[in-house]
């Protein structure tokens, strides 16, 4: 930010933008976007430094509520946006938010190879168990009997483990908080963003209006009581008794991040001449 | 760009043989050879099923000037073996004039290639590669070819020499093979009449000695991209585009960029949406199948007006299709395939050399535009081989247009400008922060779902592309001013379609030919002027529906009722039936 | 089908309010009770961007004959409150002969609805509310609206009781609260003339007690998919679309079928594919983003030759666009989306009750031609509520080719018949192994990359759908068999414009109109028939480029030049727009 | 089959149609095409009952090459293909076979979500760690250093775990065997097609032309010499030390397989006069 004085401090509310989120009153989405707010101010990152990045849902409307760059892309499709622009500008801080939906349905495939692709992203995804935006239809993190307009008498399907999936999948950060819980949160969220390499947050959000239910995770959650650990297998362990509502940093591995061979030239003109001679006869 | 004036100054050669018995190789060298010594040609390939070491063609046409089209048939057919040879025999028409060289043990010429009427001779490419070291029968049906197409013998056993030298191949040994081959050519000409007309010229052709490149048109198009300042691309393989990016990867190391191989297309188009919103000029590559993937992210790029180019190598459809065979019918879904009103561009390369100007300008319409840019070409001109002159390089001063300090909260990303461009400030710029959306939105970026914020932005997104000022580029246009036929094709048809006029021209016929470059937006009153005074019009394209002629129909005021002349792949539209319909029109 | 012969046997009525204040449930009533009482109409709706318990409106059109579409004008707006009314106040037009009617304490009436230049009112919606047990302001409103349009007071408690019922207000109280609302209407209507014109006709409409049905359009859909025979859908959620399948969903349970919420878009329609291919006829519903992610596969369906029917309820675009609102944008996708030549079916209803007939169609053209067919309703059909008669039940007699024994080794998928479609075995049929393929095949199934095969192919997938029976179905025609003014139209567009040629007759114009239902294959011999005789050509339909103008150049030999009536969504046509530019012709 | 005695039992080349393969000589996947062949022999499946349901590449091609019914779809969609046939047809046997490109790259989110959904099927995933048919590009479960054209020096993405993620992901049955190992993986597929539910089967199948050195598995690859596991922890912690290269059944589980709430009626009209009543006013 230009203009400021030396000793300016940025405060979360730096990071609020003047637009209204269509959130409904008392959705958790509103605690993640505070988090997120509360680490950029402690970590002191210019906003026009930053990006969040997202997909398509209540979750995924994030960016605009920031006063950073942003791109609310497609449902399903923000971890590749986000991973060709952190290779294209790796001086930037890449921030990626969105839905169970948004993460593990439509987008699972692209979840899969963030994790082993390893570029430096935090992805944070505020799971609330459904689609919120489209009214309620049950995500791959919804319990299998959760009956549904769409789904009657539940999908029959048991729910989707995300932080093990992580874990097989090569990611090397991976934690759960909670919404309601801001300090929790807003410390995985600056742990995950200082962290090099793709950092994965699962934040627990509740939906309010289709799964009230979830108001109740707020006495659920507890906090795993442990620091992380750096050991696959004892992260498997863990992960294998986890029963989805504890909170921490479970894994941290030291995968070095993906560094493209060449890093890309902005605004530069490149004499191509070596090139073309390999083409003369 | 240079072109025929007659069919004498060219010769198609077509070697084909089965697996490991390397007639591709003797094709590609032949055409090198016959650079080396100043002719132009072309070369494309034709192979059956088998991933590897199956029957396969070279088709090359040698020229005395430029060439980005195949003829009306194979003067010469030298065959190694018979073997499947069914499987592409008709994609290699002869006719009575025709010659085929079959090597003496490869038994009986396959019922449907005698049927041609071609004269039908034997050589002993197997027996004499016996007696010569280090000789295989490619190389030695390879003298022969140069023999009967009048390429010096020098320029054939040095260019033979270069290739085979990593091989351990003495020059000596390569000399004494390929003038094996030479003589055989030398007496079967002497022999026979149709074979001793077959010799395109005794001196080189116009342009010896002068700088010439060997380049396919995937290396053309990745040329174009570099030069328009491309320095992300993202992909997910597949064919016939993959080689394209093949071809950019290790170049990349020399100019700086980053390529990424995507786990599917969709990741792909996304990873190069991002980077370009990131302020790096970003394509990605794909054919058919792996377009379809990525419609909905080239929407996203139209409606959050992100520069974006597809390069798309267009194979037979539909479906999975015919992956390594030529077809001109993703032009509807580049045209027509986004859901909603998504403006955008498309635009096709006119011959392989002309894939470099595409590409370039692709680039710079999308930069310029912010929006996606499609290049339509295809299998044959992504994967054909040729000699063309060095070409100019073309400097577009592509900018994107960008904020001069930008002032946080006031600063609209989508405002409503006179030319439909808006600023587009890049992450990293203070004060210019905005949220890119593909929800439609205000000129802030928010989301809106108000008619008449909906309204403005559609008429921004149409008007930018449409107020655009595209040159001369949008078509090729030749031909006499005072013609009551006119001729209207695109991409890689125009080759025989040109070469079809310039006979047809040569015969006292006046026509006009107009090859669109620019497919969209639209260009109504230009095609209206440049077809002026046509009285007659013919729409050629190679598809079986007439993707092009409805399009024509619906866009434009067309001077005449057209007439369509089409068919599709993977059978090349030939200059005699352009020139047949011609005809009967006279 | 009953329409219109006047605009004064309508009357229209909006009932807007913020979050909680039950805008819509008085809607629902409203229309409700009209139906019981024997009128008939319609109710869509319009909402801010908030998730739940944002600003909504209520737009309901009461009549005393069948209608399908909005009016000119609204005729009264209730406004509960009126905060952000100003999201969607566009979709809301008023006229100086309309009645603004606000709850007292709502405040001052926005600019924009005083620049109308309606009647302003208020009323004590809130104040009344409070004295009455169990009363809400809405429901008061609803008493006062039912006055105004003259709906019996008994209609309205009743209805109103049976709804609250559940929520343990008695009947008692509900009717004292819609008297109260009642007589506020009456007092009105006898001080301003302006009022006491809304009242739509002192006794019940022409259809009272007959047997009627309250349907939106999406349900009517999922009808007509029962009745003609699916029994596997798959789906990924999306709005508008999710409601469609969400009526299926638990119907599946009383007449067999299987219903799978799939990961993606690409996993629901290969996902049909399978069951389809297992002999099941099967369906995918979804809107533009998801659509445009099903495109490759839809080619499968084609190439394959495996009947589907792709359910489309078409949202603003592009992108993400505008989810909630109508426009008929994804005309060119589902026409031209597809790579390579893919010939395929395109239906579109024509009305909220049309849509069972037109979705039954599809899945009879699907499995009868083994192809794809795609339905193109849109927001407003799918979410539009209609009073309709009780329709017919019909039996199209859908029935799939299948081998009479097939002979293992002789059997072939592919075979090129007479009419284009061969039998096809389905799993557990003995002989009839094959493998259904989307590579070019030869007749068998095998895949061939040659030429013939690749043509007698393409000619067999394009004639079988070419050479199809359709008979009347592929349009509605109407009005003057000599008129020399014609209108062409599609979807739900059809019902303005049939509410205009209607008035146009009735005074006095002579005017034809063809609403086309069947969009591909394309029958210009049909169409030019219907036009016959017509010297001046309208085109009308919601787009900002005029696909549907584009598509008709493209296909059809019109008999005059098209002038092309559009606009975007989420603005509906509206009659008057027709009438004013036939009024402008004479 | 029609028209046979009594005492006729079914052989391996009864499975195998007269399409020639267009595979290059040596190539792995014809080991992989005799196991199945020889797998459906031993279950005295009749051919006419089963569907062998595939994407694109060369291991795709399989299904032309057997005499059962087939379906060669697209690249990438073989997994939900087969899940809406099986859940239309629970009477008939449904293989799935094709590449590692295929299903773990642009068919990642289907192979998590068919693990999840636990449908009964067999995949069989012929593994040869590159995209044979379009020539030699790195996949999923390439090494991070092998050099290719298009991934000039190396993805440098570490490879991607197959048996790992399908374990995480909840597939019930995950076992590997070799193409060059036909009884071996002839039992694995026998199996799999016996297990209820969805089995998976990593089918190690190199391939000559652009991986030649994968000619080695037949030295490398090894038995693990245990039987399967139940215990989800003991199989995770037996993939996590594993060398990629062990073959056998690493872990049967027992969720009961995916049934969907109604079996769909073929052929049958139903009086839907119950379900118009509705919407009588
Ligand atoms: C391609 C595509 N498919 C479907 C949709 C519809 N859609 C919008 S948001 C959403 C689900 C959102 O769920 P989630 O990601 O969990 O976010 P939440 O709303 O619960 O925060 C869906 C299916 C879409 N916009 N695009
Ligand atoms: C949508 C789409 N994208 C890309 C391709 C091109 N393609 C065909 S096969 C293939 C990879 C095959 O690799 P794999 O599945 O490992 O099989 P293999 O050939 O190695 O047996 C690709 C990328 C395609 N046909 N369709
Ligand atoms: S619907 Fe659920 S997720 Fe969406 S804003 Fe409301 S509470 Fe939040
Ligand atoms: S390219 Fe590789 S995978 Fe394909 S057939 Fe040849 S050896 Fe097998
Ligand atoms: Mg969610
Ligand atoms: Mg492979």
């Amino acid at each position: 930010m230009d203009g400021l004085t030396p000793d300016f401090k940025f405060e979360p509310k730096h990071y609020k933008s003047d637009v209204n989120p269509i959130w409904c009153p008392g959705c958790g989405h509103y605690g993640v976007q505070a988090a997120i707010n509360r680490a950029f101010a402690e970590l002191q990152l210019d906003p026009a430094k930053v990006v969040v990045v997202s997909g398509i849902g209540c979750s995924s409307r994030i960016p605009a509520y920031t006063t950073c760059y942003g791109f609310h892309g497609l449902h399903g499709r923000a971890l590749p946006l986000a991973i060709g622009l952190k290779l294209a500008r790796p001086d930037l801080t890449v921030l990626v938010a969105g839905g169970d939906g948004d993460g593990f349905s439509i987008g699972g495939n692209h979840f899969l190879h963030a994790c082993r692709r390893n570029v430096d992203l935090t992805y944070v995804v505020m799971d609330n168990e459904v689609y919120g935006m489209t009214k309620g239809q049950p995500s791959p993190t919804t319990g299998p009997d959760w009956d549904s307009e769409l789904q009657p008498g539940g999908t029959g399907i048991s729910a989707f483990r995300p932080l093990g999936v992580a874990l097989q999948s090569g990611a090397n950060f991976i934690a759960r908080g909670f919404s309601g819980d801001l300090n929790g949160l807003t410390k995985l969220i600056v742990q995950g963003i200082k962290h090099p390499g793709f950092s994965f947050i699962h934040a627990l959000s509740p939906c309010i209006t289709f799964r009230p239910e979830e108001r109740e995770w707020k006495n659920l959650t507890h906090s795993a009581g442990t620091g992380p650990t750096s050991e696959f297998n004892e992260a498997s362990r863990r992960l294998a008794e986890d029963d989805g509502l504890t909170t921490g940093l479970v894994y941290v591995g030291d995968r070095r991040p993906y560094a493209p061979p060449v890093a890309p030239l902005v605004d530069t003109r490149t004499d191509l001449s070596q090139i073309v001679a390999e083409f003369r006869i | 760009m240079t072109q025929f004036t007659s069919a004498a100054d060219t010769v198609s050669v077509a070697i084909t043989g089965s697996g490991g018995a390397g007639a591709i190789t003797a094709g590609s060298l032949l055409l090198e050879a016959a650079g080396r010594a100043g002719w132009y040609g072309l070369m494309t390939r034709t192979v059956g099923p088998q991933i590897r070491g199956g029957e396969a063609a070279a088709l090359v046409r040698l020229a005395r000037r430029g060439v980005s089209g195949l003829g009306d048939r194979f003067d010469v057919l030298i065959a190694l073996d018979w073997r499947n040879v069914e499987r592409f025999v008709a994609e290699i028409p002869l006719g009575p004039q025709s010659v085929v060289l079959a090597c003496e043990d490869a038994g009986d010429i396959p019922e449907k290639i005698a049927a041609s009427g071609a004269l039908s001779l034997t050589a002993p490419f197997t027996k004499l590669a016996e007696d010569i070291r280090g000789a295989r029968p490619n190389i030695i049906a390879l003298g022969t070819a140069a023999a009967l197409v009048g390429l010096p013998e020098q320029a054939m056993v040095e260019t033979v020499a270069a290739t085979l030298a990593d091989k351990g191949v003495s020059l000596e040994d390569t000399g004494q093979a390929i003038r094996a081959g030479y003589d055989i050519g030398l007496q079967l000409a002497a022999g026979h009449g149709a074979v001793a007309a077959l010799r395109l010229a005794e001196e080189a052709g116009t342009g010896a000695g002068s700088d010439r490149w060997l380049i396919t048109g995937n290396q053309a198009a990745g040329l174009g991209a570099l030069r328009g300042g491309i320095r992300f691309a993202a992909m997910y393989p597949i064919t016939p585009a993959t080689d394209m990016l093949e071809w950019i990867a290790p170049r990349f190391g020399a100019v700086g960029g980053v390529l990424c191989q995507a786990e599917d297309e969709i990741a792909a188009i996304n990873m190069a949406i991002g980077a370009s919103y990131g302020g790096v000029p970003a394509l990605t590559a794909t054919s058919g199948p792996g377009l379809a993937l990525k419609l909905e992210s080239i929407g996203l790029s139209v409606a959050a007006e992100v520069p974006l180019v597809i390069f798309n190598v267009m194979r037979g459809g539909p479906s999975t299709g015919i992956p390594t065979k030529s077809e001109q019918t993703d032009l509807n879904v580049a045209l027509y395939g986004l859901h909603g009103e998504a403006p955008h561009v498309v635009v096709a390369p006119l011959s392989v050399e002309d894939c470099i100007f595409t590409t370039q300008w692709a680039v710079h319409l999308a930069e310029s535009l912010q929006t996606a840019a499609f290049v339509l070409s295809d299998q044959f001109l992504g994967q054909a081989k040729a000699v063309i002159d060095r070409p100019a390089e073309t400097d577009l001063g592509t900018v994107r247009l960008k904020p001069t300090d930008p002032q946080a909260g006031a600063y609209k990303r989508y405002a409503l400008t006179n030319s439909g461009v808006s600023p587009m400030a890049i992450p990293g710029m203070p004060g210019g922060q905005y949220t890119a959306d593909g929800l439609e939105h205000n000129e802030r970026g928010t989301p809106s779902s108000q008619a008449d914020d909906h309204h403005s932005q559609l008429d921004k997104r149409n008007n930018k592309l449409e107020g655009f000022e595209y040159g001369d580029a949008w078509a090729e246009i030749e031909g006499d001013a005072d013609a009551e036929i006119g001729l209207v094709t695109w991409g890689s048809t125009t080759a025989p379609v040109r070469e079809a006029v310039a006979r047809a021209r040569a015969q006292g016929f006046k026509v006009r030919l107009v090859a669109l470059r620019l497919l969209a937006p639209t260009r109504p009153a230009l095609l209206a002027e440049a077809l002026k005074g046509v009285k007659r019009l013919l729409v050629v394209e190679q598809s079986h529906s007439g993707q092009f002629l409805g399009y024509l129909k619906a866009h434009y005021d067309l001077p005449a009722p057209p007439q369509s002349l089409r068919h599709p792949g993977p059978l090349a539209i030939r200059p005699a039936e352009v020139c047949d319909v011609l005809r009967s029109w006279s």
